[in-house]
């Protein structure tokens, strides 16, 4: 059974339409890549699967439940987690404070203060932030910042993460780091993901399978091998940054 | 250079210490000063201390200081007349007030701090209806009496107060003048009611609604407009398209104006107006000019009526307290303005309370008290008699109109310098 | 969960203005009573505006809700004052739920505009509903019993700040700080911030209800424009924007700030608290965020990192 | 008959004070389109306004279209410190503008109101002045017009296309625009970003003041320092109504409101009419905040 399903999702915003009839599905323990032009409709896809827009038609399934009718928290319970492409993190909040939030709601909803700053520890110590645990996280870098994003994500002990250019704007050090961060903690947590990327060196090293947007609507699907050499991506997306 | 430079330094730091010590001596020159020309205290034995709040900023700024005025001057003419005689000794008055600014929301820590802090054995309302209800159930609360001279609202007297008097025709009285005075000259007359939200102007124009109805007058229009109004034009083209020829309501200084520069930008001219307050302050003349011309009024009181010893005896009853031309003489110590009728309830009050006291010969809230309940004397104000609930039943209404720059008492006709000109405009 | 010193510091605050009346005179107890109507005000907006950001320029009408039910059912129902309480906490809690759920789905300035407009509509539709007294206002001939209105209110202002203490320490407590600083990212962590919201806004509305009550008993009467008086809104946020939003001490020292100002000018110079306070909130807005408590706090957390 | 005649002079009336109404949003309305800052304090700069036209005329006797101009640059001025003051700190060198510095400029605004108001109440004493400014009424048909008023609502159209062609024609209307849409495309067009927010500001001021001096015209005694907490919340709404930015939905936002406001009156008390005014924000709010004219 597929992880998530999504089905014929169309969104039109204004006169402009954003997705035309795009259908994606994800099995267990895969790792999507969702790639395509500028406005080729990607991030607006992870929304409408996020719960955070409400699609114009279409089905989504998550293990097999609808949840393309309810609200982005209720879609969190579930285990289906986004982060943002701009971090968010709370900024009156410590690094470990903005984690627990995260451990004490999302999927997991633990009660206990103690048990759920114990986690956070535990996950701070997996993205190798001990030493940030007590800095306010608006005193934190970019870098540090889209780790944060990460780590509270998975902190919700989310099974699907929906990842909106995590690795967007990082020098190739830190680019290594978070992608071997994020290789890890997928194999240890057993969780897919579905990975929105400019940094192709990012989706070639992490994706399973790779989904390619253009105007709305998918143009190719397959091993990420395939699709380098599909004409029609090339076509379609030849301002392409490669690594 | 060095030397230089320190003695620079030096001559800075001396600077400095001079400066600082101007500005201490100052200080203390000040604070001493303020202390040693202060008022003298006024706890000083053989006095009585009224305390009450007055508008002198805000929507009743005008009425209030009026009303100030006339306490002041009041206050003096007792003083320099004996005082108040109890058990023969004699007493000074003294007052202690503060600003309301007008806001019903000032009254309760105001009132309170008098009462609780400043000592003042006797109340006086603050100006207005909506202030004196929010006033009165602090008389009863601590047990102290109080007098109302501008809150004319008749549910004020509903709530069962037992120490709270008014030395003033309530609202309900206001305009029964000029419903007599149409219903006699102009039955034919259609008219429109027009006035303000606030419970003493409703109460006055719904009385004299009934009242109207009950002489078999035609009433077209009734219709209230919020306190804070700054555009009545919608109630005047209503009013005038509904076919009426008098107007009859209004309520305090600002709407009175504004009804009457409105008619005017509309361009109707109704056959008779008749405005409760407003119309009785020499400013409403002075800002309006030539549109107040013939505009009626009601006033608890002109100092061209003739209240005198003579006439309190022909009525059986004890003239108290200076005689109109002595209070006028007093008011205008205190103020370059004619005294209004604001001036005088206000001086009323304090020399009712005065009667009432020497009466009781004690200022034991009780006595007084029942002093104020049995009296029935006259006054340069007029008549005083309340009944068991502290209402004014004994004081009359006149109808006053502007004519050619002078307010005349035109009704009723046996208080009346001259006729009512009839119609506005003419 | 483990209680740290300010719980300690605060009941004991608490239990020395429980035995004021004994301590001071009458008059002083009088100032206090009023200090503390102030106060329970400032702790009510404090729920809402002070925990989440959201702006309340209406909240005066949760007040105005209170004093016309206590007055009203006292007088009607000639019950005891003290016996409506009761209700008048509930009777805020049902406005509060229906105002919450529909207001509280616009954000920033919006969310400000559409209390402020509610309060203002709330004071015209009164002015013509007979049996509230229209314009008139209704007033009620109660005994005087400022000892009962002392308890009344201190026990209100207890329980708030003692509510607002354990809000602040719980695990909710963290779910409101995410969403003051972002609400977004909050829902997208599964926090149900609509939920959060319409509880915290209708306890805020209860007390602001039960203040208002305390008020118009103490006073014997409810008079419109006084009691919708949009000042009280704004001197109510100004407490806690002084004092610290958000905290457990900050609407009460903003409380005493705005009152004693008032108490002070207002025979000197009326209305001159307001030009202070006016200057304060620009000041504090600009400069000092997060109000006395709130840098007070922080300091300390410095000195802290310093010593250790 | 009457009552259609009725009705038909209200809705005149009507949108004679809404033509005012519509200039008096229009200043608080480019300040929030532009820097998206929502000034509460709008209120008093209307009240400052009509004390200015009040005094000047009352010591030099200028009538308040005139003085509506004098306030134009008393605004401008006034724009610029209350920019610098209050909005700047909040906005410099920052690309977009959160909400969290939404809720700061609010409350300082909020701050500068009470400032302002209590500030009048001091200086000018709480009792209500006015203009007599009687210049009379034309009789059309059935119905009289005070010429006051017309000639403010005919000053209030011009100033509002006046403001339309500044906005669309010039560089400088351009810069602005720019700046509403992007702050960062306003420095690719050359422009500095504060130079831009700064004089927005201005211009809305100076464009709310006017039209406290035109206001006078409408309120024979009604300049008292309150006055700003009936009007600010009708340009609220106005501004929510038209969609903040779009500067003919003042417009119609203005003329709605003040056919509303009259024409209510005939069928509801006068209080209830203005509870509906400013009621109407919340069905707005919840259909579209970006207003209902499209």
């Amino acid at each position: 059974m597929n992880l998530l399903e999504a089905l014929d999702i169309r969104k039109r915003f204004g006169g402009v339409q954003a997705l035309d009839g795009v259908s994606i599905s994800l099995k267990e323990n895969e790792i999507l890549g969702l790639i395509g032009p500028n406005g080729s409709g990607k991030t607006t896809l992870l929304n409408i699967i996020a719960g955070i827009l409400k699609p114009d038609w279409g089905v989504i399934k998550y293990k097999g439940i609808r949840i393309d009718y309810l609200a982005p928290q209720q879609i969190v319970s579930l285990g289906l987690v986004k982060t943002n492409q701009i971090p968010k993190p709370f900024n009156s909040l410590t690094v470990k404070e903005n984690i627990a939030i995260a451990v004490m709601y999302g999927a997991r909803k633990i009660k206990n203060q103690k048990q759920a700053f114990d986690e956070a520890d535990r996950i701070l110590s997996y993205i190798r932030m001990e030493n940030k645990s007590d800095v306010l996280a608006s005193h934190l870098t970019v870098q540090e910042k889209k780790k944060l994003e990460l780590a509270r994500a998975l902190a919700t002990g989310a099974k699907l993460v929906l990842l909106d250019e995590v690795f967007a704007g990082l020098n190739p050090d830190e680019l290594k780091e978070n992608i071997s961060i994020f290789a890890r903690v997928r194999d240890e947590l057993n969780i897919s993901a579905i990975v929105v990327e400019h940094v192709m060196r990012a989706i070639f090293s992490l994706a399973d399978k790779v989904v390619v947007l253009n105007e709305g609507k998918k143009i190719a699907e397959g091993e990420p091998s395939d699709i380098i050499n599909e004409p029609k991506v090339i076509e379609a997306y030849l301002g392409i940054k490669y690594g | 250079m060095i030397k230089h430079s320190l003695n620079k330094k030096a001559i800075a730091a001396r600077t400095i210490a001079i400066i600082v010590a101007v500005i201490i001596v100052i200080a203390v020159v000040s604070i001493v000063g303020y202390y040693l020309t202060r008022p003298p205290s006024p706890q000083v034995a053989g006095t009585i201390k009224i305390g009450f709040t007055i508008s002198l900023t805000g929507t009743f700024s005008v009425e209030g200081t009026s009303s100030l005025n006339g306490i002041k001057a009041i206050t003096k003419w007792i003083n320099d007349n004996g005082g108040v005689i109890i058990q023969g000794k004699h007493y000074n008055i003294t007052f202690v007030y503060y600003d309301d600014q007008s806001q019903s929301s000032n009254i309760v820590p105001l009132y309170t701090r008098l009462i609780t802090q400043d000592g003042v054995e006797f109340l006086l309302a603050p100006y207005s209806s909506p202030l004196t209800s929010a006033a009165a159930p602090l008389a009863d609360q601590y047990n102290i009496i109080m007098i109302s001279h501008g809150g004319a609202a008749d549910s004020i007297w509903k709530q069962g107060y037992k120490n709270v008097f008014g030395v003033l025709t309530p609202a309900s009285g206001y305009l029964k003048p000029a419903i007599d005075w149409l219903s006699v000259n102009h039955p034919e007359d259609k008219l429109a009611f027009i006035y303000a939200g606030d419970s003493f102007s409703v109460t006055a124009s719904k009385a004299a609604l009934n009242y109207a109805l009950q002489k078999h007058l035609t009433v077209v229009y009734n219709q209230t407009y919020p306190t804070s109004a700054t555009d009545l034009t919608p109630l005047l083209q209503a009013a005038k398209s509904a076919g009426a020829d008098a107007i009859i309501g209004g309520g305090h200084f600002n709407d009175g104006q504004l009804i009457i520069k409105q008619l005017d930008q509309i361009g109707w001219k109704p056959k008779f107006i008749c405005l409760l307050v407003a119309v009785t302050e020499p400013a409403f003349y002075s800002s309006l000019g030539n549109l107040a011309n013939l505009v009626c009024g009601s006033s608890q009181w002109e100092s061209s009526v003739k209240y005198s010893p003579a006439v309190a005896q022909s009525l059986g009853i004890e003239y108290f307290g200076p005689s109109i031309q002595d209070f006028v003489n007093y008011y205008k110590m205190f103020s370059t303005n004619e005294p209004t009728y604001h001036s005088a309830e206000a001086a009323a009050a304090v020399l009712i309370l005065v009667k009432a006291i020497e009466v009781a010969n004690s200022l034991n809230t009780t006595a007084v008290r029942q002093a104020l309940l049995s009296l029935h004397i006259m006054t340069f104000f007029g008549e005083y008699k309340v009944d068991s609930t502290g209402i004014q039943i004994a004081h009359s209404m006149l109808m006053i109109q502007w004519q050619n720059g002078s307010l005349k008492v035109v009704y009723p006709p046996s208080f009346a310098e001259t006729n009512v000109i009839y119609p506005y405009g003419s | 969960m483990r209680l740290t010193v300010s719980f300690y510091f605060l009941i004991g605050i608490l239990f020395y203005i429980s035995i004021t009346p004994f301590i001071f005179s009458f008059s002083q107890t009088t100032l206090i009573l009023d200090l503390l109507i102030f106060a329970a005000l400032a702790y009510s907006i404090n729920f809402i505006t002070g925990m989440t950001g959201y702006v309340s320029f209406g909240h005066v009408f949760f007040m105005a809700v209170g004093s016309y039910t206590l007055v009203y059912m006292s007088k009607v129902f000639n019950l005891y004052p003290l016996f409506t309480i009761p209700l008048v906490g509930l009777i805020g809690a049902l406005f509060a739920f229906v105002i919450g759920y529909i207001t509280l789905r616009f954000r920033g300035v919006y969310f400000a505009l559409s209390t402020l407009v509610i309060a203002l509509a709330s004071y015209y539709i009164v002015l013509v509903i007979p049996a509230l007294g229209a314009n008139e206002g209704l007033i009620f001939n109660v005994r005087f019993e400022p000892l009962i209105w002392f308890y009344t209110i201190f026990s209100i202002v207890a329980l708030e700040a003692i509510i607002t203490y354990f809000i602040n320490h719980s695990r909710t407590g963290y779910a409101i700080r995410a969403i003051k600083d972002d609400e977004d990212a909050a829902i997208a962590l599964g926090i149900n911030s609509m939920r959060i919201k319409l509880i915290l806004f209708i306890i805020s509305g209860t007390f602001g209800a039960l203040a208002g009550g305390v008020f118009a008993w103490s006073t014997a009467h409810v008079y419109p424009t006084e009691i919708f008086d949009l000042q009280f809104s704004l001197q109510m946020l100004a407490m806690i924007l002084i004092g610290g939003m958000g905290t457990v001490f900050g609407p009460f020292i903003g409380a005493a700030i705005v009152y004693l100002l008032t108490y002070y000018l207002i025979t000197i110079l009326p209305n001159g608290q307001l030009i202070i306070i006016g200057l304060a909130v620009i000041l504090v807005a600009l400069f000092v965020p997060m109000g006395i408590v709130g840098s007070l706090r922080n300091k300390i957390k410095q000195i802290k990192q310093v010593v250790e | 008959m009457v009552d259609t005649l009725l009705l038909f002079s209200d809705i005149v009336y009507g949108l004679l004070l809404g033509c005012i109404f519509s200039v008096m949003a229009l200043g608080l309305n480019l300040i929030w389109g532009v820097i998206k800052i929502v000034n509460i304090a709008h209120g008093e700069f209307i009240m400052l306004g009509a004390y200015s036209a009040y005094f000047l005329n009352l010591f030099f006797n200028i009538n308040p279209i005139i003085s509506a101009l004098l306030n134009t640059i008393f605004g401008l001025g006034l724009g610029l410190i209350f920019y610098f003051a209050l909005i700047h700190k909040e906005l410099r060198n920052k690309e977009t503008i959160t909400l969290q510095d939404e809720m700061v400029t609010l409350v300082a605004t909020f701050g500068l109101s009470l400032f302002l108001s209590t500030l009048a109440l001091l200086l000018f004493s709480g009792n209500s002045v006015g203009i007599n400014w009687s210049i009379g009424s034309i009789y059309v048909g059935f119905l009289y017009i005070p010429l006051g008023a017309l000639y403010v609502a005919i000053t209030s159209l011009f100033i509002i296309y006046f403001v339309h062609i500044f906005l669309t024609k010039t560089y400088l209307g351009n810069a602005i625009r720019a700046y509403s849409q992007d702050i960062i495309a306003t420095q690719l067009i050359g422009a500095n970003p504060t130079k831009i927010a700064a004089i927005a500001t201005s211009i809305g001021i100076a464009l709310t003041m006017l039209s406290g001096s035109l206001l006078t015209v409408w309120i024979p005694v009604g300049i008292n320092p309150y006055m700003g907490s009936l009007y600010a919340p009708i340009s609220f709404v106005i501004v929510v109504m038209g969609g903040k930015g779009k500067m003919w939905g003042s417009l119609v936002g203005g003329l709605i409101m003040g056919v509303i406001i009259d024409t209510a009156q005939i069928f509801i008390p006068p209080t209830l009419a203005y509870a509906i005014a400013f009621l109407i924000l919340i069905p707005i709010l919840l259909i579209s905040k970006e207003g209902i004219l499209k």
